[in-house]
């Protein structure tokens, strides 16, 4: 029983860690296109918002999901606006952008629902959690694959269709070049400013998609604040998965990972603050493993512009 | 008038005079929110004026929530001009914090002594942790950016164990949180009957002291012309590993220095999350690249972020704003700042009117 | 749904008051009384029942009153300071992060009355007010291991910190006087609103063999009572009576009446019989307690629990208030 | 006429950059565009490309007027342009750079096979030969030169402009180029080529325009002129005549002994076995195609690269893997090869610039002295005619060549025994040119000694009392000034050593 390591160890992990990979994803599009995203926290809760009353108000959870794409999306846009188009900087953008969805998210569960700090509805149904016909009977893959929500899938099925995207189509090939060398590419004339703010909707949309798979397929409810910090993990795993949409779900799984594996260690008469530090510790222990590719690096450099 | 050229008050005053209109912009924006919830427009804004700058009171108080933010620019700013993009201010300042307090507590002598073991203490906390996280870097070629991100959770929860017990106060009412130091080791009060310190002295001091050293300095030289391009500087014979280490230990003192003063100055202990909670250290790093990294225009955007959060006080104690609000008018105003509206929109009117079309 | 708690500013008591009373009392001022909270309402309980207190208080003693939030405590000091400048004739305050504060502005203002909540401040013009909740854990760990049919109950808790070490500790010490070879599991969320995490980690607590897991972890008791939906087991609420909300899995709730205690004390002032000095409310005083042994509840009682163990649960709670059993407070010296 | 520019005006706030010029290019021409540094070649020339808009006048296009608001108009029209800084995607494939923006697809995915098809088909069809799978990054300069024009030509570009296409490129590189150029117009592409060599202008354009200070002072067809009267037309004045007295070499300076830098793992070594001085009052002209190890010996006597065996040498001192502070120490004085690499900091001002390798003598105890700093770069900046708004210019936007003289001014201020002078007019006009060359030649006076690696193999005849030449990491022979003519150095160049 209080083994460290068992198999439902592992699945925990997978139905975790979708927000998260859906958020990295997000953050590694805009990296492709040479913008540093730290408001994927604030996009995310606005997602998980918007999707709770989206299936509030049109009483259907699909209808739900696409409420919180649009609306992040349009949120997405906004921070487009003033990163592209007014040449804002997107750290400090992204930051008012996460202030601005805490309140927002906040101050509109009281105006539209008319209370403070949580809305829970017992008759909402949340995300259907979906049986894989035959997986479902095999042993422990069963229990790992199978009964997950949709978006669980859809998160690993957007890792191969991104990667796909990215390196092997024509689209994603000239987002690349954006990215690379948007001067260059401008030369060229491709319309820079359009991929950017393509891969900056898209990623608004992710996160609406991440929001939404917590607020409606982890727990189904909303409360104040609830990303509680995913979105800068999903940060970290971007950049840990060097903005590679394998790369980063190797991030996530790994992230996703030792977080389990610390609340395993709770039980472990480790101090409680050890096992919370232990996924952040161990992330720069693995870092030392992997060889830093210079497209990280770079990333690094991304800052003032 | 070479002389004043020199010293590029143009660039400050540009500096300066660029967010004026973004303000403007942002307060619209707010005013719209503001609106929607039924408060009145007027009043609203009039209560966050006077909440920020209304008395002499409300000012004290705003500049002394602006007093770690400066600190904390300063340090953001001197890693940022070297070229390392240090995001760990708020781990810095976390243990800063908690080792000025035990030096405080714990280091016998008068208050002056242990003021001074204080400061030296917390400077070397923040100093060294963000030296870890730059020895990484050139030892390691471990991302910088991922580093201090991920240092900052290491050592919220380790100072978050620290005070939860082994440094926990006897008795007490149990918050997580160190004795309450002697007074004598409290930093004097500027005012009688306010909670202006002498830290923010310190920091003003700093500030000019950075902004100094960057442009009149052989070292300040050197960190800028490393930021700017380093195989320049190292062509140069700038040695990029020490001024690096050099350069990221200052920038966490001063962080440190930060957490430092919120315990000698306004708190006089070290509580849990008295540094996290009020997002000091996300606050700096937006006052610092709002002022693209100028000392001195960092600590005037930190004197603003400060503003508007006590002003948002002033709303939530005099209207009937909701407190959620503010945050939104808040968020407006920086996002608009940042985005320099005037700087553009001129910008554009230029090339339009030179062009004859649209960009 | 949650109540409206109709907190913060949006609704406000005083204005509505005076609007019903106005006319009654015009000749005589009202009282005005403040309320400033060390944080952000939000999802604390804690404060929302306080409000609900001091709205019914209000509305009952003809008082002017206001709520004024802090963004975070480092903002309590300046809130305070404006109440007195505003002339309050009390001002409450609560939770330790405001005590240094109220320490300061009480001694610097030593004609101005205060109150503060949940802790205590040594100072001739302030009442404070405590609460035992480990007396109240007790029983509801004394209520676990009676229930259990695993003899493994778990606790999901917001976080490791001193304070709800009144929380755990009591539980544990209720639970091992009943039943001492029962196995308590305490996994910690690490904040205060964290739903999903709470959530995976009852359903860690429910495979290890858990059949009653009590939530602790604030807003993240949410996560714990889907889980418990899903899963089957049965679990607990915090604070206010939340067994409505899923009769047949959220099977108790431990209660904390800061709501009474925030009306009683702004009655006592309305009625001019306030006094000064540290107050503590426990089983005795039904400040603390636990639904269907000390508070009536509307929901049904669940089989899980059962009327007999119900009846030894009041036993024990008598036990606790005449001083037969003491339950330990963690946070004493 | 294919293109008709009439009457073009740029306007940078009070600055004009082209005043009313008036250029013109007929089919299968090849129009060449010189003048000095900040003259507004670039500038009329990001105006036909779409890049900036003229303040006023026409451009026609077959006769018909046309607005050209992006680079995409300007492709669409037939227009290419090869930015004298190149615009490649150094993590791509050859063939990838060369295919973006017509990439071949089948249903949305990009079929990299049929790139690499088309780009071998297209490389022979114009004879200019590319590996399709090489990582441009891995590509030297002559053949990033190459993907670029291929680039163009894959656009369907029937108009290319070459922004001093040859600055980087080695004499063969050149030579191939050149040729290239006259192929395609043989072929009917038109072409606008800027450069301050004039042998290439003359050598290979149909007809030449002159801008002095963005107006035009003239078009001449090439056959009807020569290299003092473009010149003249450039600058306004006659240049003098070149006078070289003979050298008078003292004690070494530099000694470089047996020193190998080794390569990537497996690979041959960068250099191999290499020894050699400098003396006191010569100059020691390197010579080499890129790739040789010129890059990798300037580091090595630069320390900014680390040596795996041998020693070096520096005014007496041992300085073997000492970091750049300490060869600069020791007596070291550098004109870089790459000046944006390693040279400046574009996002600061001059004055900055300027000041970097001079903060111990212009600082007191570790406080700049600003006056000073002042007065001595405001000194260079004059007297090498760095042309520049004020000192607090950002070099950003100072042109190439002005940046160039304003390093080597800086560079040549340090009074140092040793000096390494890379490519030291890389992109300076001709009088520019004459400036850092009489710099050279005087320090070679005061008995400095100048290690001078250059791809410009006049530059080095006319400079050097010795010339190494570097084969493949190795010492393929050395030359003295007499003896040194193009011919043999090329020889060697080559890999036809005599042993
Ligand atoms: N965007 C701009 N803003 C202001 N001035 C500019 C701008 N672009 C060019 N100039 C100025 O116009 C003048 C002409 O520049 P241009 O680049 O055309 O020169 P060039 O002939 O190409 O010089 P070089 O031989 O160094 O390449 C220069 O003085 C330059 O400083
Ligand atoms: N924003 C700007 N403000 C002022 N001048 C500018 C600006 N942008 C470019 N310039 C000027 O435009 C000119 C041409 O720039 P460009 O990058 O084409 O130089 P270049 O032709 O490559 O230089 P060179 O050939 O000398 O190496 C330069 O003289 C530069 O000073
Ligand atoms: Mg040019
Ligand atoms: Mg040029």
């Amino acid at each position: 029983m209080e083994t460290l390591l068992d198999w439902s160890l592992l699945s925990a992990t997978l139905w975790k860690v979708a927000p998260l990979l859906l958020a990295a994803l997000a953050g590694a599009m805009c990296a492709r296109v040479g913008i540093f995203n730290v408001a994927l926290e604030g996009m995310m809760l606005t997602g998980a918002f918007t999707a709770i009353l989206g299936n509030y108000w049109f009483d259907n959870v699909l209808l739900g999901v696409v409420f919180a794409c649009l609306c992040v999306g349009a949120l997405s846009l906004l921070f487009g606006y003033l990163v592209i188009g007014l040449q804002a900087n997107a750290i400090v953008v992204g930051t008012a952008i996460n202030f601005l969805a805490t309140g927002l998210t906040a101050f509109s569960l009281f105006a539209i629902f008319g209370v403070k700090g949580q809305f829970r509805d017992s008759a909402m149904s949340g995300l259907p959690k979906w049986n894989i016909p035959l997986v479902q009977d095999i042993p422990v893959v069963g229990e790992l694959l199978s009964g997950h929500t949709p978006l669980v899938y859809l998160a690993f099925l957007l890792v191969v269709a991104l990667q796909f995207f990215l390196f092997r189509t024509v689209m994603g090939f000239r987002l690349l070049a954006v990215g690379e060398n948007p001067v260059a590419a401008k030369s060229l004339g491709l319309p820079v400013r359009r991929y950017q703010y393509g891969a900056i909707v898209f990623s608004g949309i992710l996160c609406g998609l991440a929001g939404a798979q917590l607020s409606l397929g982890q727990v189904t409810l909303f409360t104040e604040n609830m990303t509680a910090g995913r979105g800068f993990i999903a940060l970290v795993a971007t950049m840990l998965g060097q903005s590679n949409p394998i790369g980063v779900m190797g991030a996530s799984l790994l992230f996703g990972f030792l977080d389990t594996l610390s609340t395993r260690l709770q039980s472990f008469s480790v101090p409680t603050h050890f096992t919370m530090m232990f996924p952040y510790a161990m992330t720069i222990i693995v870092m030392l493993f992997f060889k830093d590719k210079s497209y990280l690096r770079q990333s690094g450099r991304l800052d003032s512009k | 008038m070479a002389a004043i050229n020199r010293i590029g008050w143009n660039k400050y005053a540009q500096a300066l005079g660029m967010p004026f209109m973004a303000i403007a912009l942002g307060l619209f924006v707010g005013a719209i929110a503001i609106w929607t919830v039924g408060g009145s427009v007027i009043d609203t804004y009039a209560e966050m004026w006077k909440g920020a700058f209304g008395s002499f009171y409300f000012t004290t108080t705003t500049l002394t929530r602006a007093t770690p933010i400066i600190l904390a620019a300063l340090g953001v700013s001197l890693a940022f001009r070297a070229g390392f993009f240090n995001l760990g201010a708020e781990g810095q300042m976390i243990l800063g914090a908690l080792a000025a307090a035990l030096a405080a507590i714990y280091v016998p002598g008068n208050g002056l002594i242990k003021i001074l073991a204080a400061a030296i203490a917390g400077m070397l906390a923040g100093g060294l942790w963000s030296l870890l996280a730059g020895w990484l870097d050139t030892r390691f070629k471990l991302n910088l950016l991922i580093t201090t991100l991920l240092l900052n959770y290491i050592a919220m929860y380790a100072a978050g164990y620290m005070v939860a017990f082994p440094l926990k106060e006897k008795g007490g009412t149990g918050g997580a949180q160190t004795e309450m130091l002697d007074s004598a080791a409290w930093l004097p009060k500027l005012f009688a009957g306010m909670t202006l310190h002498a830290g923010f002295l310190v920091a003003v001091f700093a500030a000019l002291l950075l902004a100094w050293f960057l442009a009149y300095t052989a070292k300040g030289y050197e960190i800028r012309m490393l930021g700017s391009n380093p195989l320049f500087a190292a062509f140069g014979g700038v040695k990029r590993g020490p001024l690096m280490l050099t350069s990221m230990m200052i920038s966490g003192a001063l962080a440190g220095l930060a957490g430092t003063f919120e315990v000698l100055g306004t708190q006089y202990r070290y509580i849990d999350n008295m540094i996290t909670s009020p997002g000091y250290a996300w606050s700096a790093i937006m006052a610092t690249l709002l002022a693209g990294s100028n000392p001195i225009g960092s600590a005037l955007a930190a004197i603003l972020l400060a503003a508007l959060q006590t002003g948002a006080m002033g709303v939530e104690r005099n209207t009937e704003v909701p407190l959620e609000i503010s945050s939104v008018i808040q968020s407006s105003l920086i996002l608009f700042v940042s985005a320099r509206v005037t700087f553009s929109f001129l910008k554009r009117r230029k090339a339009r009117g030179a062009d004859g079309n649209a960009a | 749904g949650n109540a409206n708690n109709n907190a913060g500013n949006a609704g406000n008591a005083g204005n509505a008051a005076e609007g019903a009373n106005g006319a009654a009392n015009s000749g005589e001022a009202k009282k005005r009384v403040v309320l400033v909270t060390p944080e952000k309402i939000g999802v604390n309980q804690f404060f929302t029942q306080m409000v609900e207190g001091l709205d019914k208080a209000a509305a009952e003693f003809n008082l002017e009153t206001k709520v004024i939030e802090s963004a975070d405590p480092t903002q309590v000091e300046q809130n305070l300071r404006a109440a007195v400048a505003e002339k309050y004739d009390l001002i409450i305050t609560a939770a330790f992060s405001a005590a240094d504060a109220l320490k300061k502005v009480a001694t610097e203002n030593p004609d101005q009355p205060f109150a503060i909540i949940d802790t205590v401040v040594d100072a001739p013009n302030v009442r404070s007010i405590e609460f035992r909740e480990h007396e109240a854990a007790y029983l509801l760990g004394a209520a676990a291991g009676l229930s259990t049919k695993t003899g493994t109950v778990g606790a999901v808790v917001a976080m490791d910190v001193p304070l709800l070490g009144k929380y755990t500790s009591g539980f544990d010490q209720g639970l091992k006087s009943v039943k001492p070879d029962a196995k308590f599991l305490v996994n910690f969320v690490g904040s205060f609103t964290d739903p999903a995490k709470a959530k995976e980690l009852a359903l860690l607590q429910q495979s290890q063999g858990a059949d009653f897991v009590a939530g602790m972890s604030a807003v993240g008791d949410s996560g714990v009572f889907e889980a418990a939906k899903e899963k089957g087991f049965y679990t607990a609420g915090q604070d206010t009576d939340r067994t409505g909300e899923d009769p047949e899995h959220v099977v108790l709730s431990q209660l904390k009446e800061t709501d009474t205690v925030t009306y009683e004390t702004a009655k006592d002032f309305a009625a001019g019989n306030f006094t000064y000095g540290s107050i503590s409310y426990g089983l005795k005083e039904n400040g603390v307690g636990i639904t269907f042994v000390t508070a009536e509840s509307s929901s049904p009682l669940s089989p899980f629990v059962g009327q007999e163990n119900v009846d030894k649960l009041k036993k024990i709670r008598d036990d606790i208030v005449s001083g037969a059993v003491t339950v330990k407070n963690p946070l004493a010296p | 006429m294919l293109l008709q520019m009439e009457g073009i005006t740029k306007r940078y706030g009070g600055l004009t950059a082209n005043d009313s010029v008036n250029f013109s290019l007929r089919e299968g021409e090849v129009h060449a565009l010189v003048g000095e540094n900040g003259a507004g070649k670039s500038t009329l020339m990001r105006m036909l490309y779409g890049e900036e808009q003229p303040t006023e006048g026409k451009i026609r296009i077959l006769g018909e007027p046309r607005a050209f608001t992006a680079p995409s108009d300007a492709i669409k029209a037939g227009i290419g342009m090869v930015h004298q800084h190149f615009m490649l995607f150094p993590s791509f494939t050859v063939a990838e750079n060369i295919v973006i923006g017509r990439e071949p697809k089948s249903g949305g995915k990009f079929d990299r096979k049929a790139a690499a098809e088309h780009v071998r088909a297209l490389s022979e069809k114009y004879g200019m030969p590319v590996d399709p799978s090489a990582k441009v990054a891995d590509c030297p300069v002559g053949v990033q030169q190459r993907i670029e024009i291929l680039k163009v030509l894959n656009q369907g570009a029937k108009l290319i402009i070459l922004d001093e296409p040859t600055g980087a490129l080695t004499p063969l590189e050149v030579d191939w180029l050149l040729r290239a150029i006259r192929r395609l117009a043989a072929q009917g592409i038109s072409f606008i080529l800027i450069s301050h060599k004039l042998h290439e202008v003359l050598g290979t354009a149909d007809r030449i325009t002159v801008l002095r200070d963005g107006k035009v002072t003239g078009t001449v067809n090439a056959a009807d002129t020569d290299a003092a009267e473009l010149s003249r037309m450039m600058v306004g004045r006659e240049l003098a005549p070149f006078e070289r007295k003979a050298a008078n070499a003292g004690e070494a300076v530099l000694a470089v002994d047996r020193v190998t830098v080794r390569g990537p793992k497996g690979g041959k070594p960068l250099l191999d076995n290499v020894s050699f001085t400098v003396r006191a009052g010569e100059i020691v002209g390197i010579a080499g195609v890129s790739g040789n190890g010129q890059s990798e010996l300037l580091q090595a006597v630069s320390g900014l690269r680390a040596v795996d065996e041998g020693r070096v040498a520096l005014a007496g001192a041992d300085v073997t893997n000492k970091d750049a502070a300490q060869f600069r120490q020791a007596g070291l004085a550098h004109i870089p090869e790459d000046r944006y690499l390693w040279g400046a900091a574009k996002e600061e001002s001059v004055a900055d610039n300027g000041l970097m390798g001079h903060v111990g003598s212009l600082s007191r105890r570790g406080i700049l002295r600003k006056t000073e700093i002042r007065d001595t770069v405001s000194q260079w900046v004059k007297s090498f005619n760095v042309k520049t708004a004020s000192l607090d210019t950002k070099a950003k936007h100072l042109s190439g060549g002005n940046m160039q003289k304003l390093i080597v001014a800086r560079e040549m201020a340090h009074g140092t025994p040793f000096v390494i002078a890379a490519e030291p007019t890389r992109g300076v006009d001709i009088g520019a040119m004459e400036t850092i060359h009489d710099a050279l030649l005087k320090r070679r006076e005061e008995r400095g000694a100048i290690l001078l690696v250059s791809s410009e193999l006049t530059e080095i005849l006319k400079l050097s009392d010795r010339i190494l030449v570097l084969y493949e990491g190795k010492i393929a022979g050395e030359l003295s000034a007499e003896e040194a003519t193009e011919e043999k150095i090329s020889m060697l160049m080559a890999g036809g050593g005599r042993d």
